[in-house]
């Protein structure tokens, strides 16, 4: 689950790291109010932020800069009209306007390939990591934290010389670092980046520098949200599709795509097949759905839901292997669903495994088109898709 | 021969009084795997599989009493990571965690763990393994359906659940039998790699070519297909990868597999593959008759 | 560093363990006070415990129950008027008297042999661990736990079940002992000791059990209560003898025994062997000091004055083996420290090692009598203890 | 021959730059050791001893510049413990920490760090290790003074700092050469035991005798002379135990030791040891004698 910059920062916060003394407003008011306070202790000019859970806000129009109260009234006004990649900005974050030396990059994110919490940093912060490990992925450091220990202070210190900090500077950055292993582990989770970790002049030494968080993007496990019940209420639900809304809350992998075959699979690499062998026959889908391992009826009637929701559907192919989910569960959940839906879509079922024979009686009786091979079943629905204008 | 899981197998389920764990075993003991105990703490003194075996409060009480050798776990998301660290910790030296959605955190402590007693873990959120058999000498461990197989000498290995039936399927319809089908697991954080898998097939004489069935996203097929570029130059070899058809920039940790110099798309995975001696399917039925182009032939 | 129980559970109670609803008090009257603060909360007794960093405090009447606020101040100011081993009673706990159904024994401590938090459990509560140990080791279970992730759920159930907990007592004796490790390690605690941690009826659930921490024995680790400025202010100094409060304050190791001829010496190892050879020839040591590595010429005057604040000291032996610390220094120092006190005792120096020939000169124009080898020195303190008194 | 230290010893000093570790370097440089890196974070780019030996922020950066495969910390203590898991954590497979002071649980992490790189610590609170050596060929390690060795084929171990220096003294002085001297330091928690040093030894072909200086508290001695008294039957072996004369119970961690089966007295430790066939002296001058005793013959 992706957070906003402002919960983020919340949670930079949270673990005593240096971040702006920011604010979050969902009206041009608000966002005014937040500006008269930082002007009043000195700021001279703050920065406004759309809130939304896409990257390329910048761009987009989502950041400005104002200088007076009045005008971060007028500016928030303007950027929460704004919807940035069919994302409505709803809440704008009110921060002062930094004076950046220097952008440093770091994250801790959960990796595949060395099995556990990888701290990476950079001096060229402000860029996206992918495009510094294009250009010169010699520019990156990296530390793999110790499993149960975090981020161990020769590690911090190794990142931090390994970027070519030194004296106090490093030892902020020793701290930042291996507190944001601590708010990984802590939140459980799957990446904490910071990008740019700025550095800033230091207002109490003059000619000193100090570091500060400027920007933040965190990712919480699914899996472990259920531990968080104070981060999983940070769930912005309102820039969530309802349709993805309803996947997720009955545990279904729901992935919207421009086609016209609806698809419904057990697992995610048979479900990711599945449309591989539709493209290959011709077809375009118009999802990815993986139902998961032992699905009952009930869920299969609201996948079937989820796919007709989605009006580019012309016809659905349902894919299921039986292992632990059972194929008549399956068939009399299709059968259930036909009964409540009001839009008639050709269906083509493939249903194999365990209890397969019982499912082919059942699809059989209710008259459902049904195939053996993976292979056949996706030509047949993009026969059907054909057929109802789709392709 | 086989890998992984065999005859020899002791089997602990951990979760075995669960109504998955029990449905399982019961499965696993009909396949012909023994086993030997069941631990779900607090039920410690009952008898679990019709009353056949005995349930223990830990593991290492179960291994004490039953020399019990593997374990398969089934034990909820919540505790499944610490059951991963009981099992290594008390001389279980192969371990297969069917479990899904364990935090991810908690596995890295979990293999780190693993690791330490010099285990090896299979999984989490994997199907398990089977060793088909002839005549009731076949095991299996985990939730493979058992009429999928058929017994020979092609090691199967795959990160999918389904897609494995699916695969396996068509090669047993083919006439084409396994030596080991073997399940590793998708999730961000998973024991045994397919390197990891490709290295115990290569050891194991019985194996006579291979079918790799990888997925988009991270660079475990490449990390594999370089070594056994190297290593594996006498097996026939296949492979199958999901997702050729997949939008991009939808998956997690994906800024790690960049950062490693991957970029998790099938097309490279699929050259990667390519590079190191395997023929790549466009469609799980192809299995068998590309088996068959890269030398392959029956017993 | 010892602590109080009382901090003890103060500690326990911050870490969210259950511990009686207890406070401490220095006066009879605040001891009514809490007195009756308990019985208007419906506790049927009281329990009041001498606060002294000694065991057997029992024994000496140090811990009495009081069934009235009125008996509990008559209670209290006899608690408050004993001295038990030397040690006055300055404070007393009150506390609510448990019913305890059972009694169980739970500890984690730095164990030499595993190089781990070992956490010992065993179903024989309230009687020293040592004692249990004798009469049946196989009573005792134990678990070392992870050395960076604490104790793990796994391992605080194999001690639970060891000890024969099962259900709703089981789990709470598994948040207890992982709290034990996460407090030993998180307070730098040598020693975390519950005893007895008792299985109590649970006023809830009719019937019910529940456990509950009610005595607390913790030891700090010296080394590191730099870090910890809070608990470190937890030292009770009162109770210190001044002589070991100097030494401590010093860096000076030093432990008062009950013989005649007082030793400084430089490393424990070399301390104690200097106290054996004393004793081998016949006399009785007054003290083990160790002046440590490096020591300077100060420091050498301090040890002087704590070895000559004994009045039982009738000889000295100095034994310095030089390695970093250098021979002139000490030289210098005792030099310094002969200008400086009251009290003329006969002594003999043994200076080898570094620096030993500088020192050896400074030693003969000072006219001090001096020793080669450590079992001559020995000799000739013995000697001349003998001459002044003592033996 | 020799342990842990000799001519092919890198030493890396950790805490170069500091007074204790500037100071203890020259004397290990003066008495043959090869010292070719400093390690002070912040201070990289500087040069320590005279000049002569670069210094490094990272030990890994000094390792992978220089060689170095041996540590030695002088680092402060609140510092020494991760001092120790970077050494080992870059490679280096002989770490030596003369600090005292260091917080124990700090150590348990750090031991933990150092097994799991199968790495080797001496200390911490130790005096270090030399190997004496004839005509600028000797080695030492830490802060023993050099003026007490000579060379020559006795083993020493002792947990105590200027205790080890008295019983050598009483060797040197006695016309006994020393292999190695090993001052394996008296914390709670430390990387190698007496019965670590005595596997050394017995594996050095060049020691043809043993010395073991002991002290009351703990169960290390016992468990090294139940070692010895089955491996080590072919060597002379005396012993020595400071604190027959302590009272009993001023020592920490001593629930440990008595629940390990243990008493930490002298009385008992010197009951074991005789048993293993050790000679045990009642006074570090009378080692020599027993040596002889024991069958040591002078080369």
């Amino acid at each position: 689950m992706k957070i906003h910059e402002a919960e983020a920062r919340e949670l930079l916060a949270r673990a005593g790291l240096p971040v702006p003394d920011a604010d979050v407003a969902t009206t041009a008011a608000g966002a005014r109010a937040i500006a008269e306070r930082l002007f009043a202790a000195g700021v001279p000019q703050v920065v406004i932020k759309a809130q939304v859970l896409v990257g390329g806000r910048g761009k987009a129009g989502g950041v400005k800069l104002a200088a007076s109260a009045a005008e971060a009234e007028t500016t928030a006004a303007a950027i929460l009209a704004l919807t940035i990649k069919d994302l409505p900005v709803r809440r704008v974050l009110v921060a002062p306007a930094a004076t950046i030396v220097r952008e440093i990059y770091l994250a801790a994110l959960i990796d595949r390939t060395t099995r556990g919490v990888l701290v990476m940093a950079s001096a060229a912060g402000g860029m996206e990591i992918e495009e510094v490990a294009a250009k010169d992925p010699a520019a990156i450091v990296r530390e793999v934290a110790h499993p149960h220990g975090g981020l161990l202070p020769f590690q911090a210190r190794r990142l931090g010389f390994g970027i070519g900090l030194r004296g106090e500077l490093l030892k902020q950055f020793c701290l930042i670092a291996t507190g944001l292993v601590k708010i990984a582990r802590e939140s459980d989770a799957d990446l904490v980046e910071v990008n740019p970790l700025a550095v800033v002049p230091a207002p109490e030494t003059p000619g000193g520098e100090r570091l500060i968080c400027l920007d933040a993007k965190v990712t919480l496990d699914d899996s472990a949200l259920d531990r968080h019940p104070d981060l999983a209420a940070w769930r912005d639900a309102d820039s969530e599709d309802p349709i993805d809304r309803e996947a997720r809350e009955q545990g279904i992998s729901y992935i919207r795509l421009d086609g016209s075959i609806g698809c419904m699979v057990n697992g995610a690499g048979l479900a990711m097949t599945t449309l591989d062998l539709v493209t290959r026959a011709g077809g375009t889908p118009a999802n990815f759905l993986d139902i998961g391992g032992g699905a009952r009826a009930d869920k299969v009637a609201a996948a079937m839901r989820i796919i007709l929701a989605d009006a580019g559907v012309k016809a659905i192919l349902v894919n299921i292997f039986g292992g632990i989910t059972r194929g008549d569960e399956v068939a009399k959940g299709l059968i259930e669903a036909r009964a409540q839906q009001d839009r008639v879509v050709p269906m083509v079922v493939r249903i194999v495994g365990t209890n397969a024979a019982e499912a082919a009686v059942l699809l059989r009786e209710g008259g459902f088109e049904t195939a053996t091979s993976l292979d056949e079943a996706a030509e047949k629905a993009v026969a059907l898709a054909a057929a109802g204008g789709g392709k | 021969m086989s890998i992984l899981v065999d005859q020899h197998t002791r089997l602990v389920v951990q979760g075995l009084t669960g109504r998955e764990g029990g449905f399982h075993a019961g499965q696993m003991a009909a396949y012909g795997t023994k086993i030997v105990a069941g631990v779900t703490p607090g039920r410690g003194g009952e008898f679990g599989l019709d009353g056949t075996v005995p349930v223990f409060d830990t593991v290492r009480e179960a291994v004490e009493k039953t020399n019990a050798n593997t374990s398969c776990i089934f034990v909820p998301a919540a505790g499944a990571a610490d059951a991963i660290a009981e099992a290594a910790a008390s001389g279980i030296k192969t371990i297969f965690c069917i479990t899904e959605g364990i935090p991810v955190h908690d596995m890295v402590g979990a293999l780190a763990v693993v690791q330490q007693h010099g285990a090896r873990l299979i999984g989490p959120n994997c199907p398990g393994a089977t060793t088909p058999g002839v005549g009731g000498l076949g095991a299996k461990i985990g939730i493979i359906p058992a009429s999928i197989h058929l017994p020979g000498d092609v090691g199967v290995v795959s990160r999918s659940g389904t897609l494995t039936y699916e695969a396996v399927q068509s090669m047993t319809d083919a006439g084409i039998g396994q030596s080991t089908c073997l399940g590793i697991g998708g999730d961000p954080i998973i024991g045994t790699t397919f390197r990891d898998a490709l290295e115990l097939f290569a050891a194991d004489p019985a194996t006579r070519a291979l079918v790799l069935i990888g997925e988009i996203g991270g660079s475990a097929e490449e990390e594999a297909a370089a070594w056994a570029g190297e290593h594996l130059k006498h097996l026939p070899r296949v492979a199958f990868i999901a997702g050729r058809a997949a939008p991009e920039g939808r998956r997690m940790g994906h800024a790690g597999a960049i950062v490693s110099g991957a970029s998790g798309r099938a097309v490279d995975k699929i050259a990667a593959l390519e590079a190191a001696g395997f023929k790549v399917a466009g469609s799980p039925t192809e299995l068998p008759r590309l088996l068959i182009e890269a030398g392959y032939t029956k017993r």
